[in-house]
């Protein structure tokens, strides 16, 4: 099992530091993805997201994501960070790293790892903006997370 | 056993928690849904759609036909939005 | 078009900094693929790379197939650079940073962009190991692009 | 014309680039490639595999059909391994 580091949080968090912990010190990682989801304005109106968390539940369920994803590709690091509390336009939301000998593990298990984050992860989005809204799970996202059955 | 419950479900029956305790006939996660429209108009508001409703016993996604013996922890919550 | 930047140089990149110039300021970034490819010691022999490189096509081959990536996905900026030069194992060969609205265009431009990289960049790697040879070239990488067809 | 080697083709030639004039006869990169076989063993040996000699020409990857009128810059290497 490589090492799984799962941490949430209301701080942002340091790219660079994450993909270091994950590759430096090695021979053996040929391949290092790290995937950042950032705060969009979609429409020109959004003022601020506000992130609200299963405290507990959300770093167990990502462990769990975490686990699948190191039983399916040969990799020798996985890192997720996610973040809740206000966010505004700009803002980082989640960093997912893998590290593997092959690019095509380290790609494949950081697509996986975000589809069932998005769809299994306890977090909820409220826009504010011109008015104030709990975001809707979208259908692309489980039509995403399905491919990997 | 605790009942916790997460954006617009806890916004709508308006608490973050709460302790219950289940009549006999209350064993699943089915079960539950059904008995808690029954405690007052913000319930059935917010649970008015069951099939938006997700459920985890204990910190792990639970199928509404899961049994209740031995939980702790039951929340309520939409479907994810995160990531 | 969106901002493309290429690099081909011997010193180190700063994955942060590159990440930033991508995303930094904007508010319609949702996602930034980060690919980061290391010199990997495959067999526990290897001392160093040495990377060679075609000096004005490399820049302009990259170009190109940055270009294709731009007319493929709706990015917000592509930025890759390539290093040249002795290597040793744990060192940064290759980055390539990927913005989009959304995740899937980033994640797929990302990979994309690696494959044709492989094949059509122009650069070669000499391995200084138990004996010293160049790297053959991959039926594995030959496919890999195949599949963007 | 110039002619510059990459990588192993470049070690087998023993030379980085040369300016060369083309005899009449040698219109495509094919041609380019049979004709330079015929100048010394060293381009024998880099060249004894044409299927494993890839050419740009003006630092653009050419096929070996492609006329070499015109090109200032021909490039001979292996398959590429970057990345």
């Amino acid at each position: 099992m490589p090492p799984i580091t799962i941490r949430v949080q209301r701080n942002d968090f340091d790219i660079k530091a994450e993909i270091d912990a994950v590759s430096a010190g090695r021979r053996d990682i040929g391949a290092v993805v790290a995937f950042t989801g950032i705060c969009r304005d979609e429409d020109g109106h959004l003022q601020a997201l506000e992130l609200e968390h299963y405290p507990g539940m959300a770093e167990a369920e990502i462990g769990r994501i975490a686990m699948e994803a190191a039983e399916r590709w040969p990799l020798h690091g996985i890192t997720v960070v996610h973040r809740y509390g206000r966010l505004v336009p700009g803002d980082n939301i989640v960093l997912v790293v893998t590290g593997s000998a092959h690019r095509q593990a380290a790609f494949e298990a950081a697509g996986f790892l975000m589809d069932f984050l998005k769809t299994r992860a306890p977090f909820w989005k409220k826009e504010h903006g011109r008015d104030v809204r709990w975001v809707e799970a979208k259908g692309v996202d489980d039509r995403a997370a399905e491919r990997w059955k | 056993m605790k009942l916790v419950y997460f954006a617009w479900v806890r916004e709508r029956i308006g608490l973050t928690e709460e302790d219950v305790t289940l009549p006999e006939t209350v064993a699943t996660v089915d079960d539950l849904l059904v008995w808690l429209k029954t405690r007052g108009p913000e319930y059935e508001y917010a649970l008015a759609e069951p099939s938006a409703i997700r459920v985890a016993i204990d910190h792990v996604h639970a199928r509404r036909s899961a049994p209740l013996s031995g939980a702790n922890e039951v929340a309520l919550f939409p479907p994810m939005t995160g990531g």
